[in-house]
Protein backbone atom coordinates (compact mmCIF):
# COMPACT_ATOMS: atom_id res chain seq x y z
CA UNK A 1 0.00 0.00 0.00
CA UNK A 2 0.82 3.62 -0.82
CA UNK A 3 -0.15 6.27 1.21
CA UNK A 4 -0.90 9.70 -0.62
CA UNK A 5 -0.77 13.09 0.87
CA UNK A 6 -2.13 16.60 -0.17
CA UNK A 7 -1.54 20.22 1.15
CA UNK A 8 -2.47 23.72 0.82
CA UNK A 9 -4.35 25.17 -2.20
CA UNK A 10 -3.68 21.18 -3.82
CA UNK A 11 -5.55 19.41 -1.03
CA UNK A 12 -8.40 22.17 -1.49
CA UNK A 13 -9.02 22.42 -5.50
CA UNK A 14 -8.71 18.01 -5.43
CA UNK A 15 -10.67 18.11 -1.99
CA UNK A 16 -8.93 15.15 -1.31
CA UNK A 17 -6.68 15.20 2.02
CA UNK A 18 -5.10 11.87 1.37
CA UNK A 19 -5.49 8.62 -0.39
CA UNK A 20 -4.35 4.88 0.08
CA UNK A 21 -3.67 2.97 -3.10
CA UNK A 22 -2.34 -0.34 -4.06
CA UNK A 23 1.08 -0.51 -5.68
CA UNK A 24 -0.48 -1.86 -8.83
CA UNK A 25 -2.43 1.59 -8.63
CA UNK A 26 -0.02 4.06 -7.43
CA UNK A 27 2.65 2.54 -10.86
CA UNK A 28 6.16 2.27 -10.19
CA UNK A 29 7.69 5.69 -9.64
CA UNK A 30 6.10 8.96 -8.90
CA UNK A 31 6.06 10.28 -12.49
CA UNK A 32 3.59 7.42 -13.26
CA UNK A 33 1.96 8.01 -9.95
CA UNK A 34 1.71 11.50 -10.81
CA UNK A 35 -0.15 10.57 -14.20
CA UNK A 36 -2.08 8.10 -12.97
CA UNK A 37 -3.84 10.40 -10.11
CA UNK A 38 -4.27 12.65 -13.32
CA UNK A 39 -5.70 10.10 -15.73
CA UNK A 40 -8.07 8.21 -13.55
CA UNK A 41 -9.86 10.88 -11.49
CA UNK A 42 -11.27 13.35 -14.12
CA UNK A 43 -10.18 16.90 -15.31
CA UNK A 44 -10.32 18.80 -11.92
CA UNK A 45 -7.06 16.15 -10.98
CA UNK A 46 -5.46 16.79 -14.33
CA UNK A 47 -5.43 20.60 -14.02
CA UNK A 48 -4.41 20.77 -10.28
CA UNK A 49 -1.48 17.71 -10.05
CA UNK A 50 -0.93 18.53 -13.58
CA UNK A 51 0.24 22.17 -12.37
CA UNK A 52 4.13 22.94 -13.39
CA UNK A 53 4.67 24.18 -9.83
CA UNK A 54 3.74 20.96 -7.72
CA UNK A 55 6.10 19.80 -5.20
CA UNK A 56 6.71 16.15 -4.60
CA UNK A 57 7.39 14.92 -1.30
CA UNK A 58 8.58 10.66 -0.76
CA UNK A 59 8.53 10.27 2.90
CA UNK A 60 9.46 13.41 3.90
CA UNK A 61 11.38 14.48 1.94
CA UNK A 62 11.22 16.70 -1.19
CA UNK A 63 12.17 14.82 -4.19
CA UNK A 64 12.99 17.10 -7.19
CA UNK A 65 13.58 13.79 -9.79
CA UNK A 66 11.78 10.86 -9.94
CA UNK A 67 12.32 8.09 -7.64
CA UNK A 68 10.37 4.53 -7.49
CA UNK A 69 8.25 3.63 -5.15
CA UNK A 70 7.97 0.80 -2.51
CA UNK A 71 5.42 -0.70 -0.52
CA UNK A 72 4.73 1.44 2.77
CA UNK A 73 5.99 4.83 1.23
CA UNK A 74 4.79 8.05 2.13
CA UNK A 75 3.91 10.24 -1.02
CA UNK A 76 3.02 13.76 -0.71
CA UNK A 77 2.27 16.68 -3.42
CA UNK A 78 1.60 20.48 -2.45
CA UNK A 79 2.00 23.60 -4.03
CA UNK A 80 5.15 25.98 -3.44
CA UNK A 81 5.75 26.56 0.40
CA UNK A 82 4.48 29.78 1.86
CA UNK A 83 5.48 29.60 5.66
CA UNK A 84 7.96 31.59 7.85
CA UNK B 1 30.91 19.84 22.31
CA UNK B 2 27.88 19.29 19.61
CA UNK B 3 25.38 22.27 18.86
CA UNK B 4 22.15 21.95 20.36
CA UNK B 5 19.15 22.03 17.81
CA UNK B 6 15.67 22.29 18.66
CA UNK B 7 12.43 22.60 16.76
CA UNK B 8 8.47 23.48 17.91
CA UNK B 9 5.43 23.44 15.77
CA UNK B 10 2.80 24.34 17.92
CA UNK B 11 -0.79 26.23 18.29
CA UNK B 12 0.21 28.16 21.14
CA UNK B 13 2.29 31.50 21.51
CA UNK B 14 5.73 31.66 22.83
CA UNK B 15 8.05 33.86 24.84
CA UNK B 16 11.03 35.36 23.52
CA UNK B 17 12.49 35.34 26.57
CA UNK B 18 12.39 31.74 27.80
CA UNK B 19 12.91 30.82 24.15
CA UNK B 20 16.33 32.97 23.75
CA UNK B 21 17.56 31.80 27.61
CA UNK B 22 17.46 27.99 26.14
CA UNK B 23 20.50 29.20 23.63
CA UNK B 24 22.71 29.78 26.67
CA UNK B 25 24.50 27.51 27.63
CA UNK B 26 25.88 27.47 31.75
CA UNK B 27 29.41 27.79 30.71
CA UNK B 28 29.17 31.48 29.02
CA UNK B 29 30.96 30.26 25.77
CA UNK B 30 28.46 32.38 24.45
CA UNK B 31 28.93 35.68 23.00
CA UNK B 32 26.07 36.32 21.02
CA UNK B 33 22.74 35.54 19.89
CA UNK B 34 20.85 36.50 16.99
CA UNK B 35 16.96 36.10 16.39
CA UNK B 36 14.24 36.56 13.69
CA UNK B 37 10.86 36.64 15.15
CA UNK B 38 8.18 37.15 12.41
CA UNK B 39 4.48 38.79 12.79
CA UNK B 40 1.21 38.49 10.98
CA UNK B 41 1.09 41.97 8.93
CA UNK B 42 -2.42 43.35 9.32
CA UNK B 43 -1.89 44.35 5.62
CA UNK B 44 -0.94 42.42 2.75
CA UNK B 45 -0.58 43.31 -1.38
CA UNK B 46 -3.49 45.86 -0.36
CA UNK B 47 -5.51 43.74 1.08
CA UNK B 48 -6.37 44.08 4.74
CA UNK B 49 -6.18 40.68 6.60
CA UNK B 50 -8.18 39.65 8.88
CA UNK B 51 -6.63 36.30 10.27
CA UNK B 52 -4.14 34.06 9.29
CA UNK B 53 -4.38 30.47 8.96
CA UNK B 54 -0.79 27.76 8.72
CA UNK B 55 -1.51 24.31 7.57
CA UNK B 56 1.67 22.34 7.84
CA UNK B 57 2.74 18.54 7.25
CA UNK B 58 3.43 16.93 10.26
CA UNK B 59 6.17 14.68 10.72
CA UNK B 60 7.76 16.45 7.58
CA UNK B 61 7.63 19.73 9.17
CA UNK B 62 9.90 18.93 12.41
CA UNK B 63 12.28 16.88 10.18
CA UNK B 64 12.60 19.65 7.31
CA UNK B 65 13.73 22.26 10.08
CA UNK B 66 15.81 19.65 11.82
CA UNK B 67 17.97 19.44 8.46
CA UNK B 68 18.03 23.20 8.22
CA UNK B 69 19.28 23.28 11.45
CA UNK B 70 21.96 20.59 10.90
CA UNK B 71 22.76 22.08 7.65
CA UNK B 72 23.36 25.97 9.41
CA UNK B 73 25.98 24.20 12.04
CA UNK B 74 27.81 22.51 9.45
CA UNK B 75 28.35 25.59 7.68
CA UNK B 76 29.21 28.06 11.25
CA UNK B 77 30.37 27.37 14.35
CA UNK B 78 26.71 27.25 16.22
CA UNK B 79 26.58 26.12 20.06
CA UNK B 80 22.67 26.34 19.87
CA UNK B 81 19.70 27.14 17.47
CA UNK B 82 16.39 26.81 17.89
CA UNK B 83 13.10 27.54 15.82
CA UNK B 84 9.45 27.40 16.91
CA UNK B 85 6.84 27.89 14.50
CA UNK B 86 3.25 28.30 14.75
CA UNK B 87 0.10 26.41 12.90
CA UNK B 88 -3.28 27.52 13.10
CA UNK B 89 -5.59 30.63 13.03
CA UNK B 90 -3.24 33.44 13.64
CA UNK B 91 -4.48 37.18 13.90
CA UNK B 92 -2.66 40.42 12.71
CA UNK B 93 0.06 41.44 15.16
CA UNK B 94 0.43 37.78 16.40
CA UNK B 95 3.98 36.15 16.32
CA UNK B 96 4.70 33.54 13.55
CA UNK B 97 7.84 32.27 13.88
CA UNK B 98 11.21 32.70 16.29
CA UNK B 99 14.52 31.45 15.10
CA UNK B 100 17.39 31.85 17.07
CA UNK B 101 21.04 30.79 16.77
CA UNK B 102 23.75 31.21 20.03
CA UNK B 103 27.32 31.54 19.35
CA UNK B 104 31.21 32.43 20.04
CA UNK B 105 30.74 35.07 17.88
CA UNK B 106 28.17 37.44 16.29
CA UNK B 107 29.06 36.72 12.79
CA UNK B 108 28.38 32.98 12.46
CA UNK B 109 24.98 33.80 14.66
CA UNK B 110 23.91 36.43 12.52
CA UNK B 111 24.43 33.75 9.21
CA UNK B 112 23.47 30.81 10.16
CA UNK B 113 19.91 32.96 11.52
CA UNK B 114 19.16 34.46 8.49
CA UNK B 115 20.35 31.02 6.70
CA UNK B 116 17.88 29.13 8.27
CA UNK B 117 14.83 31.95 7.56
CA UNK B 118 15.70 31.86 4.18
CA UNK B 119 15.60 27.92 3.75
CA UNK B 120 12.55 27.77 6.15
CA UNK B 121 10.58 29.99 3.48
CA UNK B 122 11.63 27.45 1.10
CA UNK B 123 12.12 24.06 2.32
CA UNK B 124 9.60 24.11 5.42
CA UNK B 125 6.22 22.46 4.60
CA UNK B 126 3.95 25.32 5.76
CA UNK B 127 1.25 26.72 3.84
CA UNK B 128 -0.54 30.15 4.34
CA UNK B 129 -4.21 31.16 3.73
CA UNK B 130 -5.38 34.88 3.95
CA UNK B 131 -9.30 35.80 5.24
CA UNK B 132 -10.55 39.26 4.80
CA UNK B 133 -13.31 41.14 4.05
CA UNK B 134 -13.23 39.70 0.39
CA UNK B 135 -13.32 36.27 0.83
CA UNK B 136 -10.01 33.58 1.60
CA UNK B 137 -6.71 32.70 -0.76
CA UNK B 138 -3.91 30.98 -0.16
CA UNK B 139 -0.44 33.07 -0.40
CA UNK B 140 1.70 32.65 -3.53
CA UNK B 141 4.52 31.94 -3.08
CA UNK B 142 7.23 34.99 -3.59
CA UNK B 143 10.16 34.69 -6.72
CA UNK B 144 12.28 36.46 -4.09
CA UNK B 145 12.10 33.81 -1.06
CA UNK B 146 13.51 31.51 -3.76
CA UNK B 147 16.08 33.74 -4.70
CA UNK B 148 17.20 34.56 -1.08
CA UNK B 149 17.23 31.00 -0.32
CA UNK B 150 19.59 30.77 -3.66
CA UNK B 151 22.14 32.54 -3.02
CA UNK B 152 23.31 30.82 -0.13
CA UNK B 153 24.19 27.78 -2.66
CA UNK B 154 27.59 29.00 -3.57
CA UNK B 155 29.02 29.81 -0.33
CA UNK B 156 30.18 27.87 2.20
CA UNK C 1 6.13 57.84 8.42
CA UNK C 2 9.23 58.32 10.30
CA UNK C 3 11.12 55.36 11.68
CA UNK C 4 11.16 55.42 15.82
CA UNK C 5 15.17 55.39 16.76
CA UNK C 6 15.54 55.03 20.46
CA UNK C 7 19.00 54.63 22.10
CA UNK C 8 19.85 53.76 25.90
CA UNK C 9 23.45 53.60 27.85
CA UNK C 10 22.76 51.63 31.23
CA UNK C 11 24.73 50.41 33.83
CA UNK C 12 21.52 48.16 34.90
CA UNK C 13 20.47 44.83 32.93
CA UNK C 14 17.63 44.97 30.71
CA UNK C 15 14.37 42.59 29.35
CA UNK C 16 14.54 41.70 25.40
CA UNK C 17 11.14 40.54 25.90
CA UNK C 18 10.43 44.68 26.52
CA UNK C 19 12.76 45.86 24.35
CA UNK C 20 11.24 43.49 21.47
CA UNK C 21 7.41 44.67 22.12
CA UNK C 22 8.27 48.30 22.11
CA UNK C 23 9.47 47.83 18.30
CA UNK C 24 5.83 46.85 17.21
CA UNK C 25 3.31 49.83 16.21
CA UNK C 26 0.05 49.34 17.18
CA UNK C 27 -0.97 48.99 13.33
CA UNK C 28 0.29 45.74 12.91
CA UNK C 29 3.00 46.87 10.34
CA UNK C 30 5.61 45.09 11.34
CA UNK C 31 6.65 41.61 9.61
CA UNK C 32 9.89 41.29 10.89
CA UNK C 33 11.77 41.69 13.99
CA UNK C 34 16.09 40.94 13.58
CA UNK C 35 17.66 41.38 17.07
CA UNK C 36 21.06 41.25 18.45
CA UNK C 37 22.02 40.33 21.94
CA UNK C 38 25.91 40.25 23.07
CA UNK C 39 26.86 38.39 26.39
CA UNK C 40 30.24 38.54 28.26
CA UNK C 41 32.45 35.55 27.54
CA UNK C 42 33.64 33.61 30.55
CA UNK C 43 36.81 33.08 28.38
CA UNK C 44 38.62 35.19 26.06
CA UNK C 45 41.88 34.59 24.13
CA UNK C 46 42.54 31.85 26.32
CA UNK C 47 42.16 33.70 29.59
CA UNK C 48 39.25 32.78 31.99
CA UNK C 49 37.26 36.08 32.40
CA UNK C 50 36.06 37.13 36.24
CA UNK C 51 34.97 40.33 34.83
CA UNK C 52 34.33 43.20 32.41
CA UNK C 53 34.44 46.75 32.69
CA UNK C 54 32.90 48.63 30.19
CA UNK C 55 34.08 52.55 29.92
CA UNK C 56 32.34 55.12 27.52
CA UNK C 57 32.26 59.04 26.09
CA UNK C 58 28.62 59.99 28.00
CA UNK C 59 27.13 62.14 25.79
CA UNK C 60 29.27 61.25 22.45
CA UNK C 61 28.38 57.50 23.12
CA UNK C 62 24.38 58.41 22.30
CA UNK C 63 25.02 60.66 19.62
CA UNK C 64 27.45 58.37 17.81
CA UNK C 65 24.44 55.36 18.10
CA UNK C 66 21.93 57.79 17.08
CA UNK C 67 23.89 58.39 13.77
CA UNK C 68 24.05 54.85 13.23
CA UNK C 69 20.26 54.41 13.71
CA UNK C 70 19.88 56.86 11.48
CA UNK C 71 22.15 55.79 8.70
CA UNK C 72 20.28 52.28 8.91
CA UNK C 73 16.91 53.76 8.21
CA UNK C 74 18.42 56.04 5.44
CA UNK C 75 20.00 52.36 4.01
CA UNK C 76 16.60 50.44 4.70
CA UNK C 77 12.94 50.40 5.60
CA UNK C 78 13.16 50.32 8.96
CA UNK C 79 10.49 50.79 10.86
CA UNK C 80 11.87 51.00 14.75
CA UNK C 81 15.25 50.65 15.72
CA UNK C 82 16.62 50.16 18.97
CA UNK C 83 20.15 49.58 21.41
CA UNK C 84 20.67 49.25 25.03
CA UNK C 85 24.39 49.42 25.54
CA UNK C 86 25.47 48.70 29.23
CA UNK C 87 29.04 50.66 30.88
CA UNK C 88 30.44 49.68 34.37
CA UNK C 89 31.10 46.42 35.72
CA UNK C 90 30.00 43.02 34.21
CA UNK C 91 29.82 39.30 34.90
CA UNK C 92 30.46 36.47 32.60
CA UNK C 93 26.98 35.47 31.36
CA UNK C 94 25.63 39.01 31.39
CA UNK C 95 23.99 40.60 29.04
CA UNK C 96 25.84 43.52 27.56
CA UNK C 97 24.17 45.13 24.41
CA UNK C 98 20.58 44.73 22.50
CA UNK C 99 20.22 45.58 18.72
CA UNK C 100 16.50 45.14 17.63
CA UNK C 101 15.36 46.39 13.93
CA UNK C 102 11.75 46.02 13.10
CA UNK C 103 10.62 46.26 9.57
CA UNK C 104 7.85 44.84 7.11
CA UNK C 105 10.07 42.21 5.57
CA UNK C 106 12.79 40.25 7.16
CA UNK C 107 15.47 41.29 4.35
CA UNK C 108 15.90 44.97 6.00
CA UNK C 109 15.74 43.86 8.94
CA UNK C 110 18.92 41.48 9.11
CA UNK C 111 20.72 43.90 7.43
CA UNK C 112 19.88 47.14 9.26
CA UNK C 113 20.28 44.86 12.43
CA UNK C 114 23.76 43.82 11.27
CA UNK C 115 24.75 47.20 9.65
CA UNK C 116 24.12 48.57 13.80
CA UNK C 117 26.15 46.03 15.49
CA UNK C 118 29.31 46.50 12.48
CA UNK C 119 29.45 50.32 13.14
CA UNK C 120 28.42 50.19 16.97
CA UNK C 121 31.39 48.13 16.89
CA UNK C 122 33.82 50.41 15.08
CA UNK C 123 32.13 53.93 15.96
CA UNK C 124 30.83 54.14 19.62
CA UNK C 125 33.06 55.18 22.29
CA UNK C 126 33.24 52.28 24.40
CA UNK C 127 36.17 50.36 25.96
CA UNK C 128 36.62 46.98 27.86
CA UNK C 129 39.00 45.82 30.35
CA UNK C 130 38.91 42.47 31.30
CA UNK C 131 39.24 41.31 34.98
CA UNK C 132 41.23 37.61 35.43
CA UNK C 133 43.09 36.22 37.95
CA UNK C 134 46.29 37.21 36.15
CA UNK C 135 45.01 41.10 36.69
CA UNK C 136 43.08 42.88 34.44
CA UNK C 137 44.28 44.32 30.65
CA UNK C 138 42.25 46.77 28.12
CA UNK C 139 40.74 44.66 25.05
CA UNK C 140 42.41 44.94 21.71
CA UNK C 141 40.01 46.47 18.99
CA UNK C 142 40.29 43.77 16.33
CA UNK C 143 40.73 43.73 12.80
CA UNK C 144 38.19 42.04 11.47
CA UNK C 145 35.76 44.20 13.73
CA UNK C 146 36.89 47.07 11.06
CA UNK C 147 37.20 44.99 7.87
CA UNK C 148 33.61 43.69 8.93
CA UNK C 149 32.56 47.60 8.83
CA UNK C 150 33.97 48.08 6.02
CA UNK C 151 32.15 46.22 3.83
CA UNK C 152 28.92 48.29 3.79
CA UNK C 153 31.25 51.34 2.31
CA UNK C 154 30.33 50.03 -1.21
CA UNK C 155 27.35 49.12 -0.74
CA UNK C 156 23.21 51.29 -0.60
CA UNK D 1 38.81 77.52 26.94
CA UNK D 2 38.89 74.07 25.72
CA UNK D 3 37.95 70.85 27.29
CA UNK D 4 40.01 67.76 26.74
CA UNK D 5 39.25 64.40 27.58
CA UNK D 6 40.94 61.23 27.76
CA UNK D 7 39.35 57.69 28.38
CA UNK D 8 40.10 54.01 27.81
CA UNK D 9 43.45 52.56 28.02
CA UNK D 10 45.14 56.33 27.19
CA UNK D 11 43.40 57.60 30.03
CA UNK D 12 45.26 54.74 32.25
CA UNK D 13 48.83 55.79 30.48
CA UNK D 14 48.01 59.33 30.92
CA UNK D 15 46.91 59.17 34.23
CA UNK D 16 44.32 61.76 33.28
CA UNK D 17 40.62 61.86 32.87
CA UNK D 18 40.39 65.92 31.27
CA UNK D 19 42.16 69.33 31.28
CA UNK D 20 41.01 72.32 31.14
CA UNK D 21 43.24 74.30 28.42
CA UNK D 22 43.38 78.19 27.31
CA UNK D 23 43.19 77.92 23.57
CA UNK D 24 46.85 79.89 23.93
CA UNK D 25 47.81 76.70 25.12
CA UNK D 26 45.89 74.67 23.12
CA UNK D 27 46.97 75.65 19.58
CA UNK D 28 44.78 76.47 16.78
CA UNK D 29 44.07 73.25 15.61
CA UNK D 30 43.65 69.36 16.11
CA UNK D 31 47.45 68.18 14.89
CA UNK D 32 49.41 71.93 17.39
CA UNK D 33 47.02 70.57 20.31
CA UNK D 34 48.54 66.73 19.85
CA UNK D 35 51.95 67.81 19.47
CA UNK D 36 51.83 70.90 22.08
CA UNK D 37 50.53 67.76 24.53
CA UNK D 38 53.21 65.37 23.89
CA UNK D 39 56.05 67.98 23.74
CA UNK D 40 54.68 70.06 26.98
CA UNK D 41 53.97 67.19 29.47
CA UNK D 42 57.14 64.54 29.48
CA UNK D 43 58.16 61.18 27.82
CA UNK D 44 55.13 59.43 29.30
CA UNK D 45 52.58 61.30 27.37
CA UNK D 46 54.68 61.55 24.49
CA UNK D 47 54.29 57.79 24.09
CA UNK D 48 51.45 57.19 24.92
CA UNK D 49 49.19 60.52 23.03
CA UNK D 50 52.03 60.21 20.11
CA UNK D 51 50.77 56.40 19.10
CA UNK D 52 49.66 55.76 15.60
CA UNK D 53 46.25 54.53 15.93
CA UNK D 54 44.64 57.11 18.74
CA UNK D 55 42.02 58.49 17.43
CA UNK D 56 40.55 62.27 17.97
CA UNK D 57 36.56 63.58 18.77
CA UNK D 58 35.57 67.34 17.98
CA UNK D 59 32.76 68.26 20.20
CA UNK D 60 31.52 64.37 20.13
CA UNK D 61 32.26 63.59 16.28
CA UNK D 62 35.39 61.14 15.49
CA UNK D 63 37.66 63.37 13.31
CA UNK D 64 40.03 61.73 10.87
CA UNK D 65 41.40 65.20 9.04
CA UNK D 66 43.18 68.28 11.21
CA UNK D 67 40.55 70.56 12.58
CA UNK D 68 41.05 74.01 13.36
CA UNK D 69 39.80 74.64 17.54
CA UNK D 70 37.48 77.43 18.34
CA UNK D 71 36.83 78.67 22.22
CA UNK D 72 34.23 76.12 24.19
CA UNK D 73 35.24 73.17 21.68
CA UNK D 74 35.60 69.57 23.24
CA UNK D 75 38.58 67.33 22.26
CA UNK D 76 38.64 64.00 23.14
CA UNK D 77 41.37 61.62 22.42
CA UNK D 78 41.24 57.47 22.53
CA UNK D 79 42.31 53.77 21.69
CA UNK D 80 40.19 52.37 18.74
CA UNK D 81 37.27 51.49 20.70
CA UNK D 82 35.82 47.96 21.73
CA UNK D 83 32.23 47.90 22.56
CA UNK D 84 29.14 45.61 20.86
Amino acid sequence: MLRVLFFGRLREELGCDQLELSMADAGADLDSLQANLCSARGERWRAALGAANIIRALNQQMVAENAALNDGDEVAFFPPVTGG
Amino acid sequence: MRPVLEVSVQETDFDIRVLQQSLLCDESRVGGVATFTGYVRAHSEQRGVASLYLEHYPGMTERSILAILEESAGRWPVLSARVVHRVGELAPGEQIVWVGVSSAHRDAAFAACEFIMDYLKTRAPFWKKERSGQGEHWVDARDSDAERADRWQGQQ
